[in-house]
C-alpha cells in the first residue's frame, strides 16, 4: 500500500575480472538513491545488492533468493548478456520487474520480448552500428574487423555491418581472455586497411589498445571500437588510448546541466571518471523514482509496468523513451578517448550519428499485455 | 625336452649399453626347486620379471608348460599359472591380509566386473584365502592391515599372495631378504612344505637356505648363467667360489 | 667420543626403548646386536635425531646432541647407512654421492675416486638413476653416500642385507681398513660372526633395553649370550 | 599469407611462447623439483604484476619499479612458505591443491580489496618503448625484445641452478626423502623456503616483466596458470629444458594456428565453413597439441627420469 | 603349520568404523534433506528449495568424482564436462521440441558415457599429473565447442522453454516436485556408488589404486576396470548436468569451465576423499558457505579461502575427518 517500502535487488558481477564494470552500476545506482535521500517516489528504499559471480547457474538461486526471500519490488541487472539469460526468465515468470542497466540482448527485444522485462541501456548491437554508420559516412572502403570470438563477439560484427556497406578486409576472431595481440597486429599492419573496428571488452581492450599503440599502429590506422576505450579501461589505457574513437548513447563531458551534475557528484563520491555503466544504473534508480512516485499500489503490476514504460525522467542522455519492446530510443554518439586538464581520462563526443534512434529487432515484438 | 615346465630359450634384456641378462637358457624341471644365485646387479632380480612378465625381454624365448608365452602380459601368464613374488616387497597396505589374498582369489575366479554385493564378505573367497594365510602360518593375522605386519609376515603374505593365484610355478625374489633369524627359520619352514607340490624358483643370498632347500642351483654373472647343477657340485665350482661364494661358504 | 645415556623412545604411545646406555670411544668398533624388533633401528634413529626421544642424553665429543635437529648432528661428524636402501631414486649414482658429500672436519679422506676404488661396481653405474640399481648396488650406494660425508663416527644399521657373500666379505673388509685408519664404527648387523673378529665391543639389545655388554673376547668365550639373546 | 607475415607470426609465436616459459619456469621449479602442486603459482605471478605496478607508480620509474618488486615478491613468497606451504610438503597433491586453492581465493580478492577493481596502468620504461622496423612496414615493439631476452635469461639461469649445482641435487634429493637428506648434514627445510621463495620471484617477475603489455587486473593469472601447467606438463614435468621447449611450442602453434587456420582449412571446406571451423579450433588448438603430446608421451617430451 | 585361532571366515572382515559412524552419518545427511522442505516452507520457500536443489546436484557431480578420484585415484580436472553434456543434452533437444524428459535423459546418460569412454580411453595412457592435465585438455576442447555453437547461443547459452515433460506432462515444474526428484537420484547414485565401491569391482580398483603392478601380479588389468570406472563417473555426472538444466532451465558453457571442474575437486577433498557422503557434506560446505558468506560482503572471498586452507592444516580427510566419520 502506498508509503510502504520499496525494495530493489541489485544482480551485478562483482567479482573476477569484470568487477569493474558491476561496481560503476553498484555506484551509479547508490549515488541517485542518495542523492534522493535514501527514497524511490517518496518512499524509503531497501537496495539489496548481489554478485553473479558471473556464473549463470548462480545467479538464478540467488535472484530466487532476491525475489522470494527479499520479496523485491525490481531487480536492476546484470551486466552481462548470458546471466541476463538466466536470470530473466525466473524473474518475469514471478511478475517481478527486471530492468537491465547493460546487457541489452536480442533474444529479449524481438520475438522474446516481455512485459516484464526494460533494458535501460540499450540494445548490444547498436554501439556497433554506430560505429559502422562512421565508417560508412566517412567513406572508408576496407574496414579489418577484431573481436573475441564469443556470441557479444559476433554480434557486434553484426552490428557493425548492419550499417557498413564497403569490405570487410578480414573478420579476424581471438580466443576469449586474449593476452597477447602480436599476431593480429602483424596481420592487420599487413592488410593495410582504412580503419579497423573492434569490440575488445575489459582487460582485453586495454592490452589491445596498448599494444596496438605500442606497435605504431595508432597514428597510422584508424581506431573504431566498443565497449573498448571507456571510462572503465581509460584508467590503464592512459595515453595510449587518445584520440581512438568509439561508438556510445553517452560521455561524460555530455552538455546537460543534469549529466555535469552527476559526473561531478559521481567523482567526488568515488574519485573516478563514471563510464556508461554508472550513468545507466544511475538513471534507472531515477526511472524507478518516477514509476513509483506515480502508482499508489506496487502491486498494481499493469500501472507499475505503464508507469516505467512512460519513461518519465530525465535521462542523463538527453533525449530517451522506451520502445514497444521496452528497450530505449535514443540518440547516438561517436566519442574519442582524451585527457582532461586535470589529468584524469575520459571519452568525448566528437559527433551525433543517430538520432532518436530505435533497435532493428522492435518490430519482431508482437507486446502481450 | 618335455620335461621341463619353464624353458627360457636365449633371453635377453639391456638397458642402455648394459645388458643385464644376456642369452639367458634355463630349464626348469616340473617339481624341482630351482635356486638361482649369483652376484648383486648379476640379473637375478629383472630375470624374474622378464618371466613374470613385467619387463619386455629384447630376444629370446619363453616356454611355459610346453606354449611360449614370451609376448603375453603379466595378468596373461599369471592365469596360465606363473605367479611370483617380490624383492622389494609388494602389497595392499591399506587391505587386511585376508584381502590380500581374497583379491588374489577373486582374480581366478574371473566375473570380477561384478557391481553389487560386498565382495569383502563373500564366504567363497574368504575361506579359501584363509587356508592361503594358514599355509604361511598367518592365520590368526588375517583382519590385520597388512602395512602393520612385522617385516618378516610381510614376506609371508607375499608368499600367500602368490599361493592364492593357484599356480603351478613360484618364482620367489628373496623371500628371505631382511628377515632375522627365527623369522626365516619360520619361511625356509614353509617353503619346504610347499616343496614338491609346487615348482619353485627361488633367489637368494642366505646360502645356508640355499643349499638346504634346493634341488638345482643356477649362478647367474653378469646376465650370464656360468653354471647350473645339484648344490654340491655348484658349491664346489672355482668359478662361482671366485665369483659369488667367497670364502663365507666354504 | 660418543656417550648415550638411558636413552628413552616411543613410537607414539608405544614406548621402544627403555633404557639404553653405551659407549664408543674412539677409533672402536661397536656392534649393536639383538633380535628383529628390540629396537636397534630406533636406537640409531633416536641418536641421528631422526627420532624424538623424550628422556636420556646423547653427547658427542663433549657436545649434548639430544634434542637438535638431524642435520646438526650429521654435522657434528655422524654419518648413517640408513637400514633399508634409502638411496635417492631420482638422483644419478653420481649425484647421490656428490650431493651431500662435505668436509667438515680438514682434510676429506673420502673422495669420489676413493668411493669408486671400493665399489667398482657403482662407477660402472654411475650415471643410472638410484632407482634402477639392483638391490645390492643400491646398497653400497648408500655406504658410499655416507663416507662422501667424512664423518668421525659412521654408523651402519643392516648395512649388508640383501647383498652376495662376496660383496658382503667386501664390506667387512672395507670396515677393517676403515678401522685401520682409526675411523670410528657403529655397526648393526645380523651375522655377527662375521663381526666379533672385527669388533672391539659389542652391545646386545633386548626389548628396548641393554641386556648384554662386552668385547668380542668374552662374547666369543660366553656362548649362552647368543643363545639367550640372538638365537643363533 | 605472405612470407614476410609468416616470419613476423613466427616470431611472435616465439615471442609469446617466451611470456609462457617465464611463468611456467616458477612453476616447473617448485612442481617439477620439489613435487608440490603450487595452484597460487599464478596469482603470485598477478602479485608480481601489481607490485610493479604500484612502485612504478612510486618511484615514477618502472626500471626502480621491478628492482623494488623483486625482493618483495620474494619475501612475499617467503611468508606463505613459512604460513601454509612447508606444512604441506609431505601431504598428498590433492591437499596442496586445496589449500593453494583457497590462497588463490584470498589473494585474487585481497588485490581487488587493496588497489581496486579496475585494471592497473603500468607504462613502457622510455627506453624500451617504441617500435623498430624488422621488415619494410612491419613495425616491431621494442620491449618485446627485451622480454625475449629476459625469457632467455631466466631459462639458461634455471637450467644451471637445478642440473648442475649441488642445491639442484638436494632439493630433488629432499623431494623424495627429505629426513634422509637432513640425516646427512643437510638443513632441508631452509633449502626447501629458499627454492620456494625463488620460485615465488620467478612469479613475481614475470608478472612484472609483462605488467606494460598485459592489464594488470584480478584474476589475470588464473588462465595463465593454466597455459602453465600446459606447458610443463608437454615438457615434462621437472625438465627446464623440456619446459622451455614446450612453451615455445604452444607459443608457435597457438600463434600460427589463430592467424593461418582458416587460410589452411580454405584448402578443404568453403570459406564461409572454413572460417567457422577455424574460429571453433583455433582455442582449442594448444589442447588439442597437448592431447596429442600426451598420447604419443604419456610423460611429456622430456620426461624426467624416475 | 600353525592353524590355530583362526578365526571363521564369516566373521572375518575389514576392520570397519563402529555401524553408527558408518551409516549414521549418511542416514543424518539424507533425513535432513528429506526434512529441509518442511523447515523450508517456513522461510523463502522457493529460494531455499533452488538453493538445496543446488547443493543436491553438485553433491551429484561431486559423487560420480570421488568415485574415480577417491578410489581410483584418478584425478580428473575435466569432470565438469560431464555437467554440460547432459545440460546441453536436455538444451538442445528442447530447442528442437523434443521435451520429453526420458528422452533427453537418455540422451544426456548416453553421450556422457560415450565421451567418457572416448576420453577416457585415451586418458588413461597417462598417469598422475599428466592425467590430471589431459582430461583438463579434453574439457577445454569440449568447452570452446560449446562456445562455438551459435545456434544454441553460443557463449549466451540458451533458456529452456520450460522443464522436461515427464509423460508429456510439467510434472517436474514445482519446486517440491523437482526437488524430491533430484533428492531421489541424489540417494539412486549414492547407494548405487555404495554398492559399486564395496563390490568385487571395486575391491579391484582400490587395489589398483594402492598398488597396481601387485594387481597384475596377480592377474589384473587395472586398465579396464579404470576405464570402467571412469565412464560409470562420466554417466553419473551427466545425470548431475541434465538435473542441474532443468533447474537453471538454462544451459550455457559457463557450466563446463576449468574453474568449475577445479571446484568439483575442492568439494570433494573438502568433504573428505574416498567416502561417497563426504562429496555430499562437502558440496553443502562449498555451496551454503557461499551463499552465506557473499551475502555478508562482497570481499567474501578473503574468508572463504582463508578457511579452506585452515581445513586441509588442520582437518586431515576434510570435514569427515574433522567429525571423524570416515571409514573404509
Ligand atoms: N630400469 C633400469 N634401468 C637401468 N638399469 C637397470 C634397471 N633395472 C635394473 N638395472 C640394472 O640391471 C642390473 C641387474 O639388476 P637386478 O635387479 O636384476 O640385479 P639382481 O641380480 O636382482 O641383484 P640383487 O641381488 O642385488 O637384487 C643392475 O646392474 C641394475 O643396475
Ligand atoms: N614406525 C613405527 N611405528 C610403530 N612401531 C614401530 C615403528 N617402527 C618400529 N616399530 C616397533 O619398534 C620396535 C623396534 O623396532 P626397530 O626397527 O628398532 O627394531 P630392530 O631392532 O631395528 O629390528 P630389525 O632387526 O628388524 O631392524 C619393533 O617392535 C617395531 O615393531
Ligand atoms: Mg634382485
Ligand atoms: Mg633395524
Amino acid at each position: 500500500a502506498q508509503g510502504e517500502k520499496v525494495r530493489v535487488g541489485l544482480m551485478l558481477t562483482l567479482s573476477g575480472p569484470s568487477a569493474v564494470l558491476g561496481q560503476q552500476a553498484r555506484d551509479g545506482f547508490n549515488l541517485a538513491v542518495k542523492e534522493m535521500g535514501g527514497k524511490l517516489g517518496g518512499r524509503e528504499v531497501e537496495v539489496i545488492v548481489v554478485d553473479d559471480e558471473l556464473k549463470p547457474d548462480v545467479a538464478v538461486t540467488k535472484v530466487k533468493g532476491l525475489v522470494e526471500r527479499d520479496k523485491v519490488d525490481f531487480v536492476v541487472g546484470p551486466i552481462f548478456s548470458n546471466v541476463a539469460g538466466a536470470i530473466h526468465k525466473p524473474v518475469t515468470d514471478a511478475g517481478v520487474f527486471l530492468l537491465s542497466p547493460n546487457a541489452g540482448p536480442s533474444v529479449f527485444a524481438g520475438k522474446g520480448c516481455n512485459p516484464n522485462f526494460f533494458a535501460v541501456s540499450y540494445q548490444n548491437d547498436q554501439n556497433h552500428e554506430v560505429a559502422g554508420k562512421v565508417a560508412q559516412n566517412r567513406g572508408y572502403k576496407r574496414v579489418y574487423l577484431l573481436t573475441p570470438n564469443y556470441q557479444a563477439g559476433r554480434d557486434a560484427m553484426a552490428g557493425f555491418k548492419r550499417h557498413f556497406k564497403g569490405e570487410i578486409v578480414e573478420e579476424s576472431y581471438v580466443p576469449l581472455n586474449n593476452l597477447d595481440f602480436q599476431s593480429e597486429l602483424a596481420k592487420l599492419a599487413a592488410a593495410q586497411p582504412d580503419a579497423v573496428f573492434t569490440f575488445m571488452p575489459g582487460g582485453m581492450g586495454v592490452n589491445l589498445v596498448r599494444q596496438y599503440r605500442q606497435a605504431g599502429l595508432a597514428d597510422k590506422i584508424p581506431f573504431l571500437s566498443a565497449f573498448t576505450v571507456d571510462e572503465s579501461t581509460l584508467p590503464a589505457q592512459q595515453d595510449a588510448a587518445i584520440g581512438m574513437l568509439g561508438g556510445s548513447n553517452w560521455a561524460p563531458n555530455l552538455d546537460t546541466p543534469q549529466n555535469k551534475a552527476f559526473v561531478a557528484a559521481y567523482e567526488k563520491e568515488f574519485n573516478a571518471v563514471p563510464g556508461s555503466y554508472s550513468m545507466h544504473a544511475y538513471d534507472t534508480a531515477k526511472l524507478l523514482d518516477s514509476a513509483v512516485k506515480s502508482v499508489k499500489d506496487l502491486s498494481d503490476k499493469k500501472a507499475v509496468r505503464e508507469a516505467i514504460a512512460k519513461a518519465d525522467f530525465q535521462s542523463l542522455r538527453g533525449d530517451f523513451k522506451f520502445g514497444a519492446n521496452g528497450f530505449p530510443v535514443q540518440d547516438f554518439y561517436l566519442v574519442k578517448a582524451a585527457k582532461r586538464p586535470d589529468g584524469k581520462f575520459q571519452t568525448e563526443i566528437v559527433e551525433k550519428v543517430f538520432d532518436d534512434y530505435a533497435d532493428a529487432y522492435a518490430k519482431d515484438c508482437k507486446p502481450a499485455s | 625336452m618335455a620335461d621341463a615346465i619353464l624353458r627360457l630359450e636365449g633371453l635377453r634384456k639391456a638397458y642402455g649399453a648394459l645388458k643385464v641378462t644376456d642369452d639367458v637358457t634355463l630349464d626348469v624341471r616340473p617339481g624341482e626347486l630351482h635356486a638361482i644365485i649369483g652376484p648383486n646387479g648379476a640379473g637375478k632380480t629383472t630375470l624374474i620379471h622378464q618371466v613374470s612378465g613385467l619387463a619386455a625381454s629384447d630376444s629370446g624365448r619363453i616356454l611355459f608348460d610346453s606354449a611360449d608365452v614370451t609376448r603375453l602380459t603379466m595378468a596373461q601368464r599369471v592365469h596360465r599359472g606363473l605367479a611370483r613374488s617380490f624383492q622389494i616387497t609388494s602389497i595392499l597396505p591399506g587391505f587386511s591380509a585376508l584381502e590380500n589374498v581374497a583379491l588374489a582369489v577373486q582374480a581366478r575366479s574371473g566375473s570380477s566386473f561384478r557391481l553389487f554385493g560386498d565382495a569383502s564378505r563373500e564366504r567363497g573367497l574368504n575361506e579359501e584365502a584363509m587356508s592361503y594365510l594358514a599355509q604361511v602360518g598367518l592365520g590368526h593375522r588375517a583382519i590385520i592391515p597388512s602395512g602393520q605386519l612385522s617385516h618378516g609376515e610381510k614376506r609371508g603374505l607375499e608368499l600367500a599372495i602368490a599361493l592364492a593365484t593357484r599356480p603351478m610355478l613360484l618364482l620367489l625374489d628373496e623371500p628371505l631378504a631382511g628377515t632375522g633369524h627365527e623369522e626365516s627359520e619360520r619361511v625356509v619352514e614353509t617353503l619346504r612344505g610347499l616343496k614338491g607340490r609346487y615348482t619353485i624358483v627361488l633367489i637368494e643370498h642366505d646360502m645356508n637356505a640355499v643349499f638346504s632347500l634346493a634341488d638345482r642351483v643356477s649362478v647367474l654373472v653378469y646376465g650370464r648363467v656360468i653354471a647350473t647343477g645339484r648344490p654340491d657340485e655348484v658349491r664346489a665350482n672355482p668359478e662361482v667360489r671366485a665369483a659369488y661364494l667367497g670364502e663365507e661358504a666354504a | 667420543m660418543l656417550t648415550v645415556s638411558n636413552l628413552q623412545t616411543s613410537y607414539g604411545p608405544a614406548k621402544v626403548l627403555f633404557d639404553i646406555s653405551f659407549e664408543v670411544r674412539a677409533g672402536e668398533v661397536v656392534t649393536l646386536l639383538g633380535r628383529n624388533g628390540m629396537g636397534k633401528t630406533t636406537t640409531v634413529g633416536s641418536i641421528m635425531g631422526l627420532l624424538r626421544p623424550h628422556g636420556g642424553e646423547v653427547v658427542f665429543e663433549g657436545r649434548p646432541l639430544r634434542g637438535q635437529p638431524a642435520y646438526r648432528i650429521a654435522q657434528a661428524g655422524l654419518g648413517l647407512v640408513p637400514e633399508g636402501r634409502q638411496v635417492f631414486p631420482t638422483l644419478t649414482v653420481e649425484e647421490n654421492l656428490v650431493a651431500t658429500a662435505a668436509a667438515r672436519h680438514g682434510a676429506p679422506r673420502w673422495t669420489l675416486p676413493r668411493v669408486y676404488e671400493l665399489f667398482p661396481r657403482l662407477k660402472e653405474r654411475r650415471s643410472n638413476l638410484g632407482s634402477q640399481l639392483s638391490g645390492g648396488e643400491q646398497q653400497m650406494l648408500a655406504v658410499g653416500r655416507a663416507l662422501m660425508t667424512n664423518p668421525k663416527l659412521l654408523i651402519l644399521d643392516e648395512a649388508t642385507e640383501g647383498l652376495a657373500p662376496l660383496i658382503r666379505a667386501e664390506i667387512w673388509d672395507c670396515l677393517r681398513r676403515l678401522k685401520g685408519d682409526g675411523q670410528s664404527i657403529l655397526v648393526i648387523d645380523k651375522t655377527i660372526d662375521a663381526l666379533i673378529p672385527l669388533a672391539d665391543r659389542h652391545v646386545v639389545i633386548e626389548k628396548g633395553r641393554v641386556a648384554w655388554m662386552g668385547t668380542s673376547a668374552e662374547l666369543a668365550a660366553d656362548p649362552s649370550v647368543k643363545d639367550r639373546f640372538l638365537h643363533v | 599469407m605472405s612470407t614476410t607475415l609468416l616470419i613476423i607470426q613466427t616470431l611472435n609465436g616465439l615471442q609469446f611462447g617466451i611470456i609462457l616459459f617465464l611463468i611456467a619456469a616458477g612453476l616447473t621449479l617448485v612442481f617439477g623439483v620439489m613435487d608440490f602442486i603450487n595452484l597460487a603459482h599464478g596469482v603470485q605471478y598477478m602479485v608480481g604484476a601489481y607490485l610493479a605496478a604500484a612502485f612504478t607508480a612510486m618511484t615514477g620509474n618502472f626500471g626502480l619499479g621491478l628492482l623494488l618488486a623483486l625482493p618483495t615478491a620474494l619475501a612475499f613468497g617467503l611468508v606463505l612458505e613459512v604460513l601454509i606451504f612447508r606444512h604441506l610438503y609431505d601431504r598428498d597433491h590433492l591437499d596442496q591443491v586445496l589449500a593453494t586453492f583457497g590462497v588463490i581465493l584470498f589473494l585474487n580478492q585481497a588485490v581487488k580489496f587493496v588497489w581496486g577493481a579496475a585494471p592497473l596502468f603500468v607504462p613502457v620504461p622510455e627506453i624500451l618503448s617504441g617500435s623498430i622496423e624488422i621488415a619494410p612496414g612491419l613495425l616491431y615493439p621494442v620491449y618485446r625484445l627485451a622480454i625475449i631476452a629476459a625469457g632467455l635469461g631466466v631459462a639458461a639461469l634455471l637450467y644451471g641452478l637445478v642440473n648442475h649445482t649441488r642445491a639442484g641435487m638436494l632439493v630433488r634429493a629432499g623431494a623424495t626423502n627429505a629426513p634422509m637428506v637432513s640425516a646427512l648434514g643437510v638443513d632441508i627445510r631452509r633449502l626447501f623456503m629458499l627454492v620456494f621463495g625463488f620460485g615465488a620471484m620467478l612469479a613475481g617477475f614475470a608478472g612484472a616483466m609483462v605488467a606494460p603489455i598485459l592489464s594488470v587486473e584480478p584474476g589475470m593469472g588464473d588462465n595463465l596458470l593454466i597455459l602453465a601447467f600446459v606447458v610443463i606438463v608437454i615438457g615434462g614435468i621437472g625438465s627446464v629444458r623440456g619446459a622451455f621447449i614446450a612453451a615455445l611450442a604452444v607459443g608457435l602453434v597457438d600463434t600460427l594456428g589463430r592467424s593461418f587456420a582458416s587460410n589452411i582449412l580454405r584448402l578443404f571446406l568453403d570459406s564461409g565453413a572454413a572460417s567457422q571451423t577455424g574460429r571453433a579450433l583455433a582455442p582449442m588448438l594448444i589442447y588439442i597439441l597437448m592431447a596429442a603430446i600426451l598420447f604419443f608421451r604419456p610423460s611429456g617430451l622430456f620426461p624426467v627420469r624416475r | 603349520m600353525n592353524e590355530i585361532a583362526t578365526p571363521s571366515p564369516a566373521a572375518l572382515d575389514v576392520p570397519r568404523a563402529p555401524a553408527l559412524r558408518r551409516y549414521g552419518v549418511p542416514v543424518l545427511v539424507f533425513a535432513a534433506f528429506a526434512l529441509a522442505p518442511i523447515a523450508a516452507a517456513q522461510g523463502a520457500e522457493g529460494y531455499i528449495l533452488s538453493l538445496l536443489t543446488r547443493v543436491m546436484i553438485f553433491a551429484i557431480a561431486a559423487m560420480s568424482l570421488d568415485l574415480i578420484l577417491g578410489y581410483g585415484a584418478l584425478v580428473s580436472f575435466g569432470h565438469a564436462a560431464f555437467l554440460g553434456i547432459g545440460a546441453y543434452a536436455v538444451g538442445i533437444l528442447a530447442s528442437h521440441g523434443i521435451e520429453s524428459a526420458l528422452v533427453q535423459l537418455l540422451a544426456a546418460l548416453g553421450a556422457s558415457a560415450l565421451f567418457a569412454l572416448v576420453t577416457g580411453a585415451i586418458s588413461m595412457r597417462t598417469k598422475g599429473v599428466y592425467f590430471i592435465m589431459i582430461t583438463l585438455a579434453f574439457g577445454q576442447m569440449l568447452y570452446f565447442l560449446a562456445t562455438s555453437l551459435s545456434a544454441y547461443g553460443g557463449d549466451d547459452g540458451l533458456t529452456l522453454p520450460s522443464r522436461s515433460l515427464l509423460f508429456g506432462a510439467n510434472l517436474l515444474k514445482g519446486d517440491h516436485a523437482f526437488y524430491y526428484a533430484v533428492l531421489g537420484c541424489l540417494l539412486g547414485c549414492y547407494l548405487l556408488c555404495r554398492s559399486v565401491v564395496a563390490s568385487r569391482f571395486g575391491r579391484v580398483l582400490r587395489g589398483a589404486k594402492e598398488n597396481a603392478v601387485r594387481m597384475q601380479a596377480i592377474g589384473f588389468a587395472p586398465y579396464r576396470f579404470q576405464l570402467g570406472a571412469y565412464v560409470l563417473a562420466g554417466t553419473l555426472c551427466g545425470l548431475a548436468g541434465f538435473l542441474l538444466a532443468n533447474q537453471t532451465e538454462f544451459v550455457s558453457p559457463a557450466y563446463m569451465t576449468w574453474q568449475r571442474s577445479g571446484e568439483l575437486i575442492v568439494v570433494v577433498v573438502l568433504g573428505g576423499l574416498a567416502s561417497l557422503h563426504g562429496a555430499i557434506i562437502g558440496a553443502a560446505a562449498f555451496l551454503l558457505l557461499e551463499e552465506v558468506l557473499s551475502g555478508y560482503t562482497e570481499h567474501w572471498k578473503m574468508i572463504f579461502g582463508p578457511l579452506l586452507v585452515l581445513v586441509v592444516l588442520y582437518a586431515r580427510g576434510g570435514i569427515l575427518g574433522m567429525m571423524g566419520g570416515r571409514h573404509g
